[in-house]
């Protein structure tokens, strides 16, 4: 963290001009309007679109390709292979307009990519990106990251934070990474005139009325329900896909895969969800978790539950992407609310 | 399951592949290819040589797996199974792989890229060969009764042939009578003898023999069922009855046409060479002075290319009986070229010259001319010898034309499921090495229906057919290649989507009596029915269900290969 | 950069030892010189082993620390990977990552008696235990060895068990489920055969490994002769991809069985669910 | 949609009474005003949950695959899109007709929440609730109620529905709807894009199917997906790569547009299901059109119709290139 | 994932048949047997019926690069197990419609009749196809744009 917050503006009429300058030395990542907004690589400031509450995929794609290659081997004459592991990017990547739960979401990955293993491909890129931020004033309704401390105005997690406050955007590095980055493009940051703070005061305005769920004690509450009847009917009604798993900032599961081809081939990872049968499938035939039922029950218990007992903080920021997109509308807000209730007891 | 260790022998087939694909390169190229433990080169993989070979490697490298690249699977498969099973290997664990017709031959100008080819098509083989199972083949009894199809001297032969065996025969005649096409005839060409005597003994010895079942007139309405186990069923005289027969035998004969040409049909004094018989036979011919007789009318021309064989030899005897019959008579044949071969049919055409018929050859680019209102007067014919145009007088012109397909040849086909070749005749299993079978096991073919043929070659044809016939009668049962279709009740959902493709109704749906599914509905397959066609595999959605020999893997690891994937 | 833990060493089979009609054991040295000498382990611990282009599966290490030389893996065919290792021949080259997991406490354990049960494939992790205490053999009081397969010809190293009889103060007692001709050894179920034997909990641990539900009636039984839980150690079977704790899918609990397991104490079992 | 929740809640009150069903399979309220999620009910005495509204957007043909061991009969409402689901599952052998008891709805339409907040230009949080009034659909919202006609906010499959009342039933509650007035092209969507040319189809599709994140709810949610084990799941062989990458998208959707090829009755709910906003009904609908211009075929109307490729006639259509 | 595919200089398609054993494939020998020249780019894969060939199999070929794809059955009316090439040809109708309409041009997959007695037929198929997928150019399942 900056000791002093050193605070900028930016005018919004010179956004797409500083976009257009990062894709120049970085790789930029940045919403990008589909059908839903999602965070894409850009090539310029163009594609952008900032008219968003949040993307339908999260930008953890950007650590943590659905699809990435491990390694390529070859075979040799000897029966044997050579292995070439796959080269990193290697320019710096600036992921802008992130917003406060998915860049919290960062902080939950990490603690799962970095420890006794570190995994170099997700950590070589969270080390060469600098996240900039964007202060989310109007949440959706499926949204409630309050309920994790989360400040979806702020900039906690982010390396710098921009604030919409009008006509202009107020800039805010909170990290080194971002302030040495506002130098760079310094020529785009004037002073602010004074009254910014005032206006996204204001701004903020809305969000008291957000959603702000009891999680004091969900991992103890939860520990009873294990096996009981509550996770039946959820169980049915779950389809079994993966769009919570995928569309989530805080899920990591994947699974790895080989390519076989004439000349060699390679080892890739790939997204997977708990919610797929084959997910805990042996090779014997054996399956853990043969049901939807255990399965979902797995998701809920590793979110508010497991993740805790391991790192002492909640799978969940509050990004309400599996309410929005859940085609059954299973809903992690319901569940809590249940469980924190004590409705979720089993009959 | 054992590791897979694939052995490989590439055929030179002498020059045939060797002349043209680099052999040794694919050699060198299948001993890297996955799980080939050995590959070797043969001069001929097929022959005793090669065999004892493949045989020997079995033990040596203890194969478990082995393809030949050679010729096609059509002809040579059962050799090449045969000797993995002497060997010990079980006959299905053998894959074959075609760079002779599918490679050699037809890329003899281009030896880098057969090459290339050839190496291509023995990797996708080895990717199949590395899932290839092991197989039991499925016995069936063969009901011991044979039907045949046409009362011809053909089908006659086969008919007493088989019944003379021992075995039961139905024979199904559309005529009131026997005989067939003989019956119209006058005379027997080389032998210059009425056909009365030959038919005479022949229907006596059908009608008389306790082993024959006649069904005459009648004919086939329809026909289901696999070889040892057919229902024919059979419209007699406006009744329907039903037969059970091991195998079929098709003599269903040909006829002869009737042409458009020459003021055939328009004038009465044009006859073909059929009507000429009939009236000679009928004693109905009258007077006659000069004779003119054109060959090949109908036949050998763009619509009809075949040559009908007999028609050269027909035209001979009669144009001889007509010098026979008037000495003073002129009797010419105009041809295009003539049929005689052999020393019989050579010396009997010297015998017609002897006897004063005279022969004219024309071309089809410059075809003889009638002339004549009324009737024909004259014909005027480009003799291509003389290099000028003759004019012959003419009061009676007879027409040579070949033999046709009869026109009920498509219907049956489809009852039997036998395959109709160019023109319309049958066509066998394969023109050399199975040359009165069809490729439809326990179908056979003699006679006219699948080709002209005189007298002699539909007799010796009957009896091939009904020799060929009576090995699976004799054998009372006959094993079904193992590329029948298996079902994983575990994955298989009931769907019935299999049930509804199967052409021979071998699928049904029933409870499964396997430990732990007791009471799901499953398909399962009749393998006496099961014909092997793969439907069902291809229309399963979650391929529950496979074909042996043809599973999706083994046919998704060819795709693989070819396309560069492991 | 700090090392990828997701790239394999390249390992050559030296040999392969069939077991039974679907374990083999491989005998693995990893390419590079000294690098076999390197790859430190502790008896119970794993390895990714992969066919590159095929995948990768978890395998616990079946030799022991105390032999150096080559790492021995007995697999059984029971998936593409293990189909495809049991596809190779000796010289092929296979990838090696790790070791991964936690191991046998055999340093707590010392002075006192061992207990090893092991059904089926179960005895490869206790081949590991066995021979490395064979080797430190002053360190431990009585060994008694209880291993049972469903035939006898499902039994695995039984070209060591003479070695293994002639061990001081050390019992090898064998069962089948069902026996043949041939066969004069017990026969009955691992569960039950133990408890006629009966052996006494005192300064004893027991270690077990095997199909579960073996697990969970030697376990039962060990409870009724008086076992104390914290010296009932098991091993734990899940589906497991990266090995390191990252992928997700191997957890029972808050545990990951890669990371935490694949040993446990009855006593640390009893905390997690029962799943 | 003449009938109310209320009709629903009696009549399924009834059949639990009457001891004619044991389950029930309905809608009841969402997390919020503009979701329904399913229902499950074992008994009369909570049918209050249950709501019909047109916001039932939910196929809930699917659910009776789950239910299929359950003691007793399994009731079930059904609209009619849902209905031809049944009778797929009823050919296929998935369902035994005497142990499901169908009740159907006529639907005259279900609302698409983004258009519907489109048109009206709020938000989530402002919709208290929508009803059924014949050619519009009324909104309350927090600030009063609003008007919106029905063919500016329905969902696309709704828009050429030709069977808004089920097809097959055990008892219809209110009337049956003939057809509706907004019905016109059921495939300009399809024909729009048989136009380009196969550059364009090429860029078209691959833009759109490389958004597919394979989280296979397109088929989870489709009820004539209903393989127990996937042909994409399995191993041997090995049909897909678990690689997410565009090739292999297109592989996954043109196998499993094949494998509805005569099932899919246009429910629309992949394409609800999936987040990426893919259209794949685009793909569904086109052979949905070769199969009823080539051989005449509509799937999902009658049990006893035998499917399109199961069958042939002689004279199909026999021109290739 | 890897593309260790080499760039090729002078495009040569690749395609495949799946041949009919008892037309297509007999078809092909006779073809051979009658020294019938023809363009090297086709391999065969026999099966038993043109109608074993599931679309699964034509997409996962066409997917993997292969540049054409035909499937070699019986005349209507010919088909050895009486109706096989009939259920090929629906299905055909439908898989090549939809192929085209994600941009797979028509020619690259293609459903002929050849028979056992068209060695000459076999030919002009094989040429034919060889050159119209040779005027197309390579097989771009993906959109590299």
């Amino acid at each position: 963290m900056v000791n002093q917050k050193k605070s900028k503006v930016i005018e919004k009429g010179r956004l797409t001009e500083l976009l257009d300058k990062l894709t120049q030395g970085y790789h930029l990542i940045a919403p990008v309007q589909a059908k839903d907004v999602s965070f894409r690589r850009v090539e310029s400031g163009s594609e952008v679109t900032l008219d968003y509450i949040n993307s339908v995929l999260s930008p953890k794609n950007a650590f943590f390709s659905q699809t990435e290659t491990l390694f390529r081997f070859f075979r040799d004459d000897n029966r044997g292979f050579q292995i070439e592991p796959c080269v990193e990017a290697d320019r710096e990547q600036v992921i802008f307009g992130i917003r406060p739960c998915d860049a919290r979401s960062l902080r939950l990955m990490d603690m799962v990519f970095n420890g006794q293993y570190r995994d170099s491909y997700y950590l070589d890129k969270r080390e060469k990106t600098t996240l900039i931020g964007l202060a989310c004033f109007e949440p959706d309704e499926t949204c409630f990251c309050p309920t994790f401390g989360i400040d979806p105005a702020s900039g906690e997690d982010v390396d710098i934070l921009f604030s919409d406050i009008g006509d202009r955007y107020l800039v805010e590095a909170s990290t080194e990474k971002g302030a040495a980055l506002l130098d760079k493009f310094a020529g785009f940051f004037v002073e602010p005139r004074g009254d910014e703070e005032q206006l996204r005061k204001a701004r903020k305005a809305g969000l008291a009325r957000m959603k702000k769920l009891d999680v004091s004690a969900i991992a103890d509450k939860m520990a009873p329900l294990y096996g009981g009847d509550y996770w039946d009917s959820i169980g049915l009604k779950c389809l079994g896909c993966g769009i919570c798993t995928y569309l989530c900032p805080t899920c990591h599961c994947f699974d790895i895969g080989d390519v076989n081809l004439d000349e060699g081939g390679g080892r890739f990872r790939c997204w997977d969800s708990c919610m797929f049968p084959e997910f805990t499938l042996m090779a014997s035939g054996e399956n853990p978790r043969p049901n939807r039922k255990t399965r979902i029950q797995q998701r809920f218990f590793h979110k508010l539950k497991y993740f805790y007992d391991r790192n002492g903080e909640l799978a969940c920021v509050g990004c309400g992407r599996c309410i929005r997109y859940c085609p059954v509308n299973i809903d992690i807000s319901q569940i809590i609310e249940e469980v924190a209730s004590g409705k979720a007891g089993n009959d | 399951m054992a590791a897979p260790r694939i052995g490989v022998f590439i055929c030179h087939c002498g020059t045939n592949i060797g002349g043209i694909v680099d052999v040794p390169e694919v050699v060198d190229y299948a001993k890297k290819l996955p799980y080939v433990v050995h590959a070797e080169a043969n001069l001929y993989t097929c022959s005793e040589e090669g065999i004892s070979a493949i045989k020997e490697a079995i033990k040596e490298y203890d194969l478990n797996r082995v393809v030949v690249a050679s010729c096609t699977p059509r002809t040579h498969q059962p050799l090449f199974r045969n000797a993995c099973a002497d060997a010990g290997l079980n006959p299905y664990l053998f894959e074959f792989v075609n760079i002779r017709e599918h490679c050699s031959w037809i890329h003899m100008h281009d030896r880098r890229e057969a090459t290339e080819k050839a190496k291509e098509l023995v990797k996708m083989g080895v990717a199949k060969a590395r899932w290839l199972e092991a197989q039991e083949e499925f016995e069936s009894g063969v009901y011991p009764a044979a039907m045949v199809i046409g009362g011809g001297v053909a089908g006659m032969s086969a008919a007493l042939n088989l019944a003379n065996q021992g075995f039961e025969v139905h024979l199904v005649e559309k005529e009131p009578e026997l005989g067939g096409r003989l019956l119209k005839l006058n005379r027997i060409f080389t032998i210059n003898k009425a056909p009365d005597e030959l038919v005479d003994s022949m229907v006596k010895a059908v009608q008389g023999h306790s082993k024959i079942k006649l069904h005459m007139p009648a004919v086939v309405k329809a026909a289901s069922g696999y070889i040892g186990n057919f229902d024919v069923s059979i419209d007699e005289d406006g009744q329907e009855t039903s037969v059970k027969v091991g195998v079929i035998i098709v003599a269903t004969g040909a006829q002869v046409l009737e042409p458009e040409l020459y003021s055939y049909g328009k004038l009465d004094n044009v006859l073909t060479q059929l009507g000429l018989e009939q009236r000679l036979k009928d004693g109905k011919l009258g007077e006659f002075q000069n004779v003119v007789m054109i060959n090949c009318v109908g036949a050998r021309i763009p619509e009809r290319p075949y040559c009908s064989r007999l028609c050269c030899m027909t035209a001979i005897k009669n144009a001889a009986l007509m010098k026979e019959i008037n000495p003073k008579a002129q009797v010419y044949v105009l041809h295009r070229d003539l049929m005689t071969y052999g020393v019989e049919f050579e010396e009997y055409y010297r015998k017609a010259r002897e006897a004063g018929v005279r022969f004219i050859r024309y071309t089809l680019s410059n075809p003889p001319q009638v002339m004549g209102a009324k009737r024909v007067e004259a014909v005027k014919v480009y003799d291509e010898l003389m290099d000028m145009e003759v004019e012959l007088s003419c009061n009676l012109l007879v027409l040579a034309t070949p033999l046709i397909p009869n026109a009920d040849n498509e219907e049956l086909s489809k009852m039997l499921k036998v395959p109709i070749g160019d023109g319309g005749f049958f066509l066998e299993a394969h023109v050399k090495l199975r040359p009165v079978e069809f490729a439809m096991d326990g179908i056979y073919v003699a006679g006219s229906c699948r080709w002209p043929a005189d007298i002699k070659e539909s007799i010796a044809q009957g009896y091939a057919a009904a020799s060929e016939a009576a090995i699976p009668l004799r054998q009372g049962a006959v094993r079904v290649e193992a590329i029948t279709a298996t079902v994983d009740p575990k994955t298989c959902k009931g769907c019935g989507t299999c049930v509804l493709v199967c052409p021979f109704d071998a699928i049904e749906l029933k409870e499964s009596k396997i430990k732990g599914l007791e009471g799901k509905i499953v398909s399962e397959v009749n393998a006496a029915l099961c014909k092997g066609c793969g439907l069902c595999a291809a229309a399963c959605p979650n391929r529950a269900i496979q074909q042996r020999g043809f599973t999706d893997m083994q046919l998704l690891s060819m795709v693989n290969a070819l396309s560069g994937k492991r | 950069m700090t090392e990828n833990i997701y790239l394999p060493r390249m390992a050559t089979i030296q040999s392969m030892r069939p077991e039974t009609i679907d374990i083999t054991t491989f005998r693995v040295t990893i390419d590079g010189s000294d690098e076999t000498e390197r790859f430190e382990y502790k008896s119970g611990q794993f390895a990714e082993v992969s066919v590159p282009g095929v995948g990768e599966a978890p395998i616990s290490i079946s030799s022991s620390p105390a032999r150096p030389g080559a790492i021995e893996f007995s697999i059984r065919r029971v998936g593409e990977l293990t189909n495809a290792l049991h596809e190779l021949k000796p010289g092929d080259k296979i990838g090696i990552r790790g070791p991964f997991g936690n191991f046998f406490p055999l340093e707590e354990m010392e002075g006192r008696n061992l207990l090893i049960i092991g059904g089926g494939i179960g005895l490869a992790p206790l081949r590991s235990v066995i021979l490395n205490v064979f080797d430190n053999r002053a360190k431990y009081g009585k060994i008694d060895i209880i291993y049972g397969a469903r035939s006898p010809q499902d039994l695995v190293f039984t070209s060591e068990y003479e070695e293994w009889r002639k061990v001081d103060n050390t019992r090898l007692c064998l069962t089948v489920d069902r026996g043949d001709e041939k066969w004069q050894g017990n026969v009955g179920l691992v569960p039950t055969f133990l408890k006629e034997l009966h052996p006494s909990p005192e300064n004893t641990t027991s270690i077990t490994c095997g199909p579960p539900i073996m697990i969970k009636f030697v376990i039962e039984a060990l409870n009724e002769m008086g076992f104390p839980s914290e010296h009932i150690v098991t091993t734990l079977e899940r589906r497991m991809k990266c090995g390191v704790g990252k992928c997700g899918r191997c957890n029972i609990g808050s545990k990951y069985v890669c990371l935490d397991g694949p040993v446990f104490t009855l006593k640390q079992l009893k905390e997690i669910p029962s799943d | 949609m003449k009938t109310s929740s209320k009709e629903v809640q009696d009549s399924v009150k009834k059949l639990f009474e009457d001891g004619r069903i044991s389950h029930f399979i309905g809608y009841e309220a969402g997390s919020d005003s503009l979701r329904v999620t399913p229902c499950f009910l074992k008994s009369g005495q909570t049918v209050s949950r249950l709501v019909w509204n047109p916001l039932c957007a939910n196929n809930l043909a699917k659910y009776l695959l789950d239910l299929r061991k359950v003691e007793g009969k399994v009731g079930i409402l059904v609209k009619g899109c849902d209905s031809r689901s049944v009778v797929e599952l009823l050919k296929e052998n998935q369902i035994e007709r005497d142990r499901v008891f169908i009740v159907g709805v006529p639907c005259s339409g279900i609302v698409d929440g983004e258009k519907l907040l489109a048109v009206l230009g709020i938000s989530p949080g402002d919709v208290v609730a929508v009803e059924d009034g014949g050619d519009a659909f009324l909104v309350t919202t927090r600030e009063g109620k609003r008007r919106v006609r029905k063919e500016q906010v329905l969902r696309g499959e709704c828009l050429v529905c030709r069977y808004p009342t089920p097809v097959i039933y055990d008892v219809l509650l209110g009337e049956a709807i003939p057809s509706l007035p907004w019905v016109r092209d059921d495939y300009s969507l399809v024909r729009e894009l048989e136009e380009l040319s196969a550059e364009e189809k090429a860029r078209y599709w691959n833009r759109e199917l490389s958004q597919c994140i394979r989280c296979y709810a397109c088929r989870n949610v489709c009820p004539v997906c209903n393989c127990p084990e996937c042909i994409f799941d399995k191993k041997a062989p090995r049909w897909l790569s678990k690689a997410n990458d565009i090739s292999e998208n297109l592989v996954y959707h043109l196998i499993r547009a094949f494998h509805v090829a005569g099932k899919c009755v246009d429910c629309g709910e992949c394409e609800r299901a999936c987040p990426m906003g893919i259209p794949l009904r685009r793909l569904n609908k086109k052979v949905e059109k070769d199969l009823l211009e080539l051989f005449g075929y509509t799937a999902g109307i009658d049990v006893e119709q035998q499917p399109p490729l199961t069958k042939y006639q002689v004279g199909d259509l026999d021109e290739f290139l | 994932m890897p593309d260790i595919k080499e760039v090729q200089t002078e495009f040569k398609p690749k395609i495949l048949a799946f041949c009919c054993n008892w037309c297509a494939y007999a078809g092909a020998d006779l073809a051979g047997v009658s020294r019938f020249q023809m363009p090297t780019n086709v391999r065969v894969i026999r099966v038993m019926c043109s109608g074993r060939v599931p679309p699964e199999l034509v997409i996962r070929a066409l997917a993997n690069g292969l540049d054409g794809v035909m499937i070699l059955g019986c005349h209507p009316g010919d088909c050895h197990y009486s109706e096989g090439n009939y259920l090929t040809r629906r299905r055909a109708h439908v898989l090549k419609r939809l192929l085209s309409y994600i941009g797979i041009e028509p020619e690259r997959f293609q459903l002929r009749w050849v028979s056992a007695a068209e060695g000459a037929k076999f030919s002009a198929v094989v040429k034919e196809a060889t050159d119209k997928i040779t005027a197309l150019g390579p097989n771009r399942w993906v959109d590299k744009k």
